[in-house]
């Protein structure tokens, strides 16, 4: 058989290789470890993870970065609860709230990143602190969240057999990202964010709505870092201004390992869905061996870290060889 | 160059907003601060809130000493609070080799060489580490620094065992809380690696290749310039400062704290670095970052001094932060001078 | 066909002291105890990782399940999961907040707001013994030393504090977030000092490490801790009870990790089918300078 | 001509940048139909009255229409959506993504609410057909030499449905036979109508394909001019702006013919030097005090033999003896440390670097080889880059400028002043004189001859033949990867460099 390689494709493909050895990996040490239900935690787990890797996937191909989402899921979800438990508000309003007002302050970054050429490192570390503070000015406690609609959301979901069953926040995470697909392939919005982030100077000269493009793209993050924190609060059922603190970076690990450029103009949403994946491995695996002490647990974490990155590389120098 | 022309220069422009910044903040203290600026001189020795500030600000100045040239050749090392927390925990080790394992009792008393020495060696390490990810294997700098910003952290405690570990020793206490010259010690420790990187960067070509490097790093190696030597040099002095910082923040305290020594720091220095003018992958200015650090600082004490409530500390700083930020942007003071400038181009 | 009883302990993470020495006590009880196994997760102090962890443990079959949780609330998707697959969940250190109790058999350990309240008590009880003779007790200005913003022991023991201390003479003039850490405890107790002096009376800490800081920038200050200022702290862990020795600090109280115990004796009664109470409480007290020395050698963190 | 069938009228524009005065009212009229030519030298302002056109830059004062209408752009998005397709001095693609997506990016055709990448990379195959080129275009344009990176973006150019098509040296590293293919192309937009604005700094395309010509000098208007009736040497003097009299056309040529007292030394002689994938073994000496020419078409591995002697790729196979001796070139540094040097064809993304000062780009490469240890102090910086910015006339408001504020042929200068810095006994230059105006190309052709008598040796790339004929000793021509003779002496000349090339018997 001759499988028709192309170039851009190997690091894509070298990744999926990696995730693949590992789970392997799992399955041999472990029992228990390779069954549907582990493989569907790992959406389950990390959907809102994986909700806002799709949008900061955007973000750093565009050749930007986005700091602010961890303080963004935490400022929608204690929004969303307190507008349900103090106000009364219904659910799906005050989802939506939610995500208007998540985009809205993206688009804010986005704007303040294009207009005034501020550095993005910036902004959304500006961003990052703004949300939490807000965070913390709409409760600095957690607050439950018990509704009823609340409560079908979070029970509905398609069993799968095996013991295994897909609740809604992983069918949002895998919309999310058919969706993201979609936007970076068939759409110019996506097409422009590669050539921006590739060549901001080529991209203005070529005529391409630079602006526009890199504002939508705060947006649409900030929209679905609104999103992954309505997906955060279904997943505990509380806002919590505490939450998701550090998020930022395992979203931009998770982005990176999926064979995204830092410095802008590649990648692919289909690899940060194996990055998430594969961070969620990493814990996975942690939980599974259950000896290993705090200490342990961040070294080890390193390690596997610097082994998949080390594997993936070796693994796309060997296939950009033949 | 004279110094007409010094002040045109585009050094002195980039750093020109960020110190205006700090004026301001500096002169809100001065009318609504009471005392803020009051200096007094008791054994020999500066006090008053100007002074606490520099001091308080040290560690992180001293991490931005090393981001500065870490951000200029277009990476970022996250894995700086880590490493302030290895060094820490070390340096604890050192002196109180056994107090981990439930022994209380100090052995012999531990020369401060070594104190210093095993924790900035390994520290050096730790920058070597990260440069070699980065310059040899060629794993983004994000990524590689975070490994050892994760790792790093989970090593600093399986040193300490995740205990505090308290200790008691004169020389070593002097690096985080003695004064000379009549100014405290971390002070002088900062202009000292500032005067130091200052003239490596700027009195030889180091600065000049890092700036190419970092601004195009293709055409850089096309001329001759060694730039996996260069980036593997600026991350391994990156970890010494912040070793250097570690062990500043653990002798102050007189313990080790692998927990929380520099939890969330690598923030502040980016935002120092950003704020005090410095390009991802170009120019630099490793004033402008002691001023950027400055500025934060003295944002947080004027915020723990005022009495803001602590829920409220954040929204403040973001506000202060961004506001600073957009000062500095060339567009944004266009929007405010456009006037003026329109009836100058209608008149000329 | 199992011989062990296999428990999946959750643990919030290695943010202190304290919490070191919970986990330690747990682990080193668990290998005490043959027929135990434990399957230890540190979720690094984010909540979202110890439902990983849990729905983990689900998935790998443990017998119990027990856990710190991070925060209160968030719990019942989880612990619903838990019970329909029929695994019994122990809380350890804080309680949860769901509607059905029935998603978790007992909970163990320590009350935040009563730390706070017995903290407040002790202050108004024996300022006067205490206080230097040159000041009132009309007036008494404490400054309290947070801990993290948002954090359920910040939250809680502010609140119990605030609430024995309502309407009397001690009024807090200022109140900031140390994070729990030392180095923070010193920054701000400084700054503290700079704004308000002398005038400080008392000093309210939320953990000892922030005390500890503080007392350090108290004495550069050039003020005598536990005189000129009386301090209260809680968790008294053993640099604390060193302070008190010195009399740097007053009065510490406590908030006992050593769970472990606790922990496996209960989960033992579990699988032996015995009833377990709702709570269990744990055995803790408050540690005047006074008793100091005398405690001191017996304290193991 | 239709004489009211004006397109663009530009009148009076002025932009000053800090320290210059770009434009000063500037006028320029495009008529529908008509090639117009934008003359000048190095720094004159064409490219930034493109700019301003194309709304990149404000203006200061002054007027455009368009169809008679006023018109005012503020960015070149609008100005594409108004009909100007334009293309800039520098190459501007996306290198990451594909040939296909560079020529389409921005008006992908869509089908059922989603891109047609079948129709884009089969529209893009046929675009890029009508300059005769045949690539793949679904890999990246980063993977592709200077020449048809070129190439793309004038597909691109010519690809947009426009009024209006600007190009700004559009051929400034092809070769005869591309630019016949582009001008065949020109002929037909401009038969439909279009108005066509056109830079170079080759007189003889301007006589070929323009119909008018505007002439700019330091920013000013100089004057508008039918082609027909304006004698070369007076287009030239206007551009200049010199006397006739005072110049001769022939400066071109500037090889002292008189023999030079050959040393015959022989610097480097490369044995069975062989890439696999980007070049078949080859022999090749390079003696001292000599130019060595390449010649050869697009992608026949010129480029690709400069990497391979100064180090920039390795060899798989073969050795090269530098003075005798067995040498291993690994790395640039390495080649440098031997004293060479080498100027590559990409100026922007391998040669200048954009944010540092003109003075920062010069004494870069003296710079490394020195170390870091041996600074050269700021005066000695100072001397050694006005002395270049003399030396080469590189039009800049003062040596502490960015080097990305220079016109196009002026940043080109730079690079050349940073190795001629570095005073190198081998010098490689691939595109030396891209985008350098006339006047200022014959001083350089000079500048290497009298460089090469002083015992110089000179590699030279140039994709103009008629260049190479005129600086080189010897000539090596090549194709498909592959040396395939040597010409020296009176066999150089054109026609014979044509027939090897066009030789079917590769074995000579
Ligand atoms: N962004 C800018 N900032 C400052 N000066 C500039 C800028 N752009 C151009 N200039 C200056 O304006 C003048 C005209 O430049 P322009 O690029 O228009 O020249 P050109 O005629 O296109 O030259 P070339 O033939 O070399 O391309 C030059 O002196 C250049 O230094
Ligand atoms: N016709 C072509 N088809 C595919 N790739 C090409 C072609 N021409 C050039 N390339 C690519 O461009 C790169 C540079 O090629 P090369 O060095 O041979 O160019 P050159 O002879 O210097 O000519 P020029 O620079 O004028 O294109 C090579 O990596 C090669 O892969
Ligand atoms: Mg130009
Ligand atoms: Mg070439």
């Amino acid at each position: 058989m001759k499988l028709h390689l192309n170039q851009k494709n190997i690091p894509l493909l070298a990744t999926i290789a990696v995730f693949l050895l590992i789970y392997l990996a799992g399955s041999v040490l472990y029992s228990n470890f390779f069954s549907l239900r582990v493989f569907v935690n790992l959406f389950i787990d990390n959907a809102f993870v994986g909700v806002i890797a799709i949008g900061m996937t955007f973000v750093i191909i565009s050749g930007g970065i986005d700091l602010s989402v961890g303080s963004v899921v935490a400022l929608a979800g204690v929004l969303a609860a307190k507008m349900m438990h103090d106000f009364g508000v219904h659910p799906i309003l005050a989802f939506s709230i939610c995500l208007g007002l998540g985009a809205m302050f993206g688009m804010i970054m986005g704007c303040l990143i294009h207009f005034f050429e501020l550095p993005p490192f910036l902004v959304t570390l500006v961003g990052m602190f703004l949300a939490r503070g807000l965070a913390f000015l709409v409760s600095l406690n957690a607050i439950p969240i018990k509704h009823p609609v609340v409560n079908a959301i979070i029970d509905f979901g398609i069993p799968l057999g095996f013991r295994a069953w897909l609740p809604a926040t992983a069918m949002i995470f895998i919309a999310v990202t058919l969706v993201g697909i979609y936007l970076q392939h068939y759409t110019r919005f996506g097409r422009n964010t590669y050539a921006i982030g590739s060549s901001e100077q080529s991209a203005i000269l070529m005529g391409l709505p630079v602006g526009r493009t890199k504002i939508l793209v705060y947006t649409f993050n900030g929209f679905l870092s609104a999103l992954a924190g309505v997906v955060y609060s279904l997943y505990t059922s509380s806002g919590y201004p505490l939450a998701c603190v550090g998020l930022e970076l395992d979203v931009i690990a998770a982005v990176v390992i999926g064979g995204t450029l830092l410095s802008g103009g590649s990648g692919y949403v289909a690899g940060t869905l194996i990055g998430v994946l594969i961070l969620g491995l990493i814990q996975t695996f942690i939980t599974f061996q259950g000896t290993l002490s705090s200490w342990w647990t961040k070294i080890v974490i390193g390690v596997l870290l610097f082994v998949f990155i080390l594997l993936q590389r070796y693994l796309s120098k060997a296939g950009a060889r033949r | 160059m004279s110094q007409v022309q010094w002040l045109r220069s585009e050094n002195f422009q980039r750093m020109l907003w960020p110190l205006m910044a700090l004026v301001g903040i500096l002169l809100f203290n001065f009318f609504f601060t009471p005392g803020f600026f009051h200096i007094e001189i008791k054994d020999g020795r500066f006090f008053g809130s100007l002074v606490d500030i520099a001091n308080r600000a040290a560690p992180v100045m001293l991490l931005a000493i090393g981001m500065t040239l870490v951000f200029a050749t277009g990476g970022v090392d996250l894995s700086v609070g880590a490493v302030m927390a290895i060094s820490g925990a070390i340096a604890a080790t050192v002196i109180r080799p056994d107090y981990v394992k439930g022994v209380l009792e100090y052995g012999e008393v531990q020369s401060l060489f070594l104190v210093l020495s095993i924790p900035l060696f390994f520290s050096l390490l730790a920058g070597l580490w990260n440069g070699l990810l980065v310059a040899v294997i060629g794993i983004q700098p994000i990524i590689a620094t975070l490994i050892l910003m994760v790792a790093g952290r989970g090593i600093a405690q399986l040193i300490t065992q995740g205990q505090i570990v308290v200790f008691i020793h004169e020389p070593f206490q002097y690096i985080g809380s003695g004064f000379l010259f009549g100014l405290p010690f971390p002070i002088i420790l900062v202009l000292l690696t500032f005067t130091v990187t200052y003239l490596l960067t700027r009195r030889t070509g180091l600065g000049l290749f890092i700036e190419a490097i970092g601004a195009n790093s293709i055409a850089s190696r096309f001329m001759g310039i060694r730039e996996r030597m260069i980036t593997l040099s600026v991350y391994i002095f990156s970890g010494f400062c912040a070793g250097l910082a570690g062990l500043i923040v653990c002798a102050d305290i007189k313990a080790a704290d692998a927990n929380n020594a520099g939890l969330f720091l690598e923030l502040d220095a980016i935002a120092a670095v950003i704020i005090g003018g410095t390009m991802w992958g170009g120019r630099f200015t490793v004033f402008g970052s002691i001023v950027g650090t400055l500025i934060i600082q003295s944002l947080t004490t004027t915020i723990l001094t005022r009495g803001v409530a602590p829920e409220v500390t954040l929204v403040f700083k973001a506000f202060v932060i961004i506001l600073v930020a957009l000062i500095q942007s060339e567009k944004f003071r266009q929007l405010f001078s456009n006037r003026m400038a329109g009836e100058k181009v209608r008149t000329s | 066909a199992k011989d062990k009883i296999v428990v999946g302990f959750s643990q919030i993470g290695a943010e202190s002291a304290w919490r070191v020495a919970n986990t330690d006590s747990i682990v080193s009880e668990a290998k005490s105890r043959p027929h135990i196994e434990l399957k230890f997760s540190d979720a690094q102090q984010k909540q979202e990782n110890q439902i990983k962890a849990i729905r983990s443990f689900i998935s790998q079959g443990v017998d119990v399940i027990a856990f710190s949780p991070v925060v209160e609330t968030g719990w019942e998707p989880v612990l619903k999961e838990a019970k329909r697959a029929k695994i019994p969940v122990i809380l350890s250190d804080r309680a949860v907040d769901v509607q059905d109790d029935t998603l978790w058999v007992t909970f163990m350990g320590s009350d935040f707001v009563e730390e706070g309240r017995r903290a407040g008590n002790w202050l108004m009880e024996n300022y006067d013994r205490l206080k230097n003779p040159d000041k009132s007790s009309d007036v008494v200005n404490v400054v309290e030393l947070q801990g993290t913003v948002g954090s359920a022991p910040a939250i809680d023991r502010k609140d119990g504090f605030a609430e024995v201390t309502k309407g009397s003479a001690f009024k807090i003039i200022k109140s900031q977030s140390g994070d729990f850490t030392r180095a923070k405890g010193k920054e701000v107790m400084e700054a503290f000092l700079k704004s308000e002096g002398k005038k400080i009376d008392v000093l309210y800490a939320h953990n000892d490490d922030m005390a500890l800081g503080a007392i350090q920038a108290i004495e550069e200050y050039g003020l005598n801790p536990g005189k000129d200022i009386i301090i209260v702290s809680i968790d008294a862990v053993r640099g604390a009870f060193e302070a008190m020795v010195e009399g740097k600090i007053n009065c510490t109280v406590e908030c006992s990790p050593l769970l472990g115990p606790q922990l496996f004796d209960a989960v033992e009664d579990l699988m032996a089918g015995k009833e377990l109470p709702k709570r269990i409480v744990t055995n803790e007290g408050v540690f005047p300078a006074e008793t100091a020395a005398e405690t001191l050698p017996t304290r193991k963190y | 001509m239709d004489q009211n069938n004006v397109l663009i009228d530009i009148k009076r524009v002025s932009k000053a940048f800090p320290g210059v005065l770009a434009l000063d009212q500037v006028n320029l009229c495009l008529r529908g139909g008509e090639v117009h030519g934008l003359m000048g030298e190095n720094g004159a302002g064409k490219s930034t009255l493109i700019k301003v056109l194309t709304g990149l830059y404000p203006r200061d004062t002054g007027e455009i229409l368009f169809e008679g209408e006023p018109f005012s752009l503020s960015s070149p998005q609008e100005a594409a959506d108004h009909g100007l397709s334009t293309l800039y001095q520098e190459i501007n693609l996306i290198p990451a993504l594909s040939v296909a997506e560079n020529i389409y990016i921005g008006r992908e055709p869509m089908r059922f609410g989603r891109i047609d990448w079948k129709q884009i990379n089969g529209d893009a195959s046929l675009a890029i057909r009508k300059l005769d080129l045949d690539i793949d275009v679904t890999q990246p344009v980063s993977s592709y030499s200077v020449a048809i990176q070129q190439l793309v973006a004038i597909t691109r150019a010519l690809e947009i449905s426009a009024k209006v098509l600007i190009l700004d040296e559009p051929t400034s590293s092809l070769d005869l036979a591309e630019v016949a293919q582009l001008f065949k192309v020109i002929r037909k937009l401009k038969e439909d109508g279009i108005g066509i604005l056109f830079v170079t700094h080759f007189i003889d395309q301007v006589y070929e394909i323009t119909d008018r010509i505007t002439v700019l000098r330091n920013g000013a208007f100089i004057g508008e001019y039918e082609t027909q009736k304006l004698p070369r040497i007076e287009l030239i003097a206007h551009m200049l702006g010199k006397d006739p009299e005072t110049f001769s056309l022939e400066q071109t040529a500037g090889k002292t013919q008189q023999e030079k007292t050959k040393t015959g030394q022989t610097l480097l002689d490369v044995k069975q030097l062989e890439r696999k994938g980007s070049m078949m073994a080859f022999d090749l000496t390079i003696n001292k005090g000599e130019v060595l020419g390449l010649a050869g078409l697009l992608g026949s591995g010129r480029t690709e033999i400069a990497r391979l002697l100064f180090g920039i790729d390795r060899s798989h196979k073969g050795t090269i003896l530098l003075d005798g001796e067995e040498t291993v070139i690994s790395s640039p540094r390495k080649a440098i440390s031997h004293l060479f040097a080498f100027c590559p064809e990409n100026r922007k993304e391998e040669g200048i670097i954009e944010d540092l000062t003109v003075r920062e780009n010069i004494i870069l490469a003296l710079q490394a080889r020195q170390g870091i240890f041996r600074p050269l102090s700021g005066r000695r910086q100072s001397e050694i880059a006005d002395k270049y910015i003399e030396l080469l006339d590189i039009k800049t408001p003062s040596d502490s400028q960015a080097v990305k504020n220079l016109s196009g042929g002026n940043q080109q200068k730079v690079i050349i002043a940073r190795w001629l810095a570095t005073e190198p006994r081998f010098l490689i230059l691939d595109e030396p004189t891209r985008g350098i105006d006339v006047g200022a190309k014959a001083e350089i052709q000079k500048l290497i001859l009298g460089l090469s008598e002083d015992g110089l040796a000179i590699l030279f790339i140039s994709s103009e033949l008629e260049e190479v004929i005129a600086c080189c000793d010897r000539i090596a021509v090549l194709r498909d990867r592959k040396i395939l003779s040597e010409l020296s002496g009176e066999a150089i000349e054109e026609t014979n460099i044509m027939q090897v090339i066009a030789s079917k018997d590769v074995n000579q």
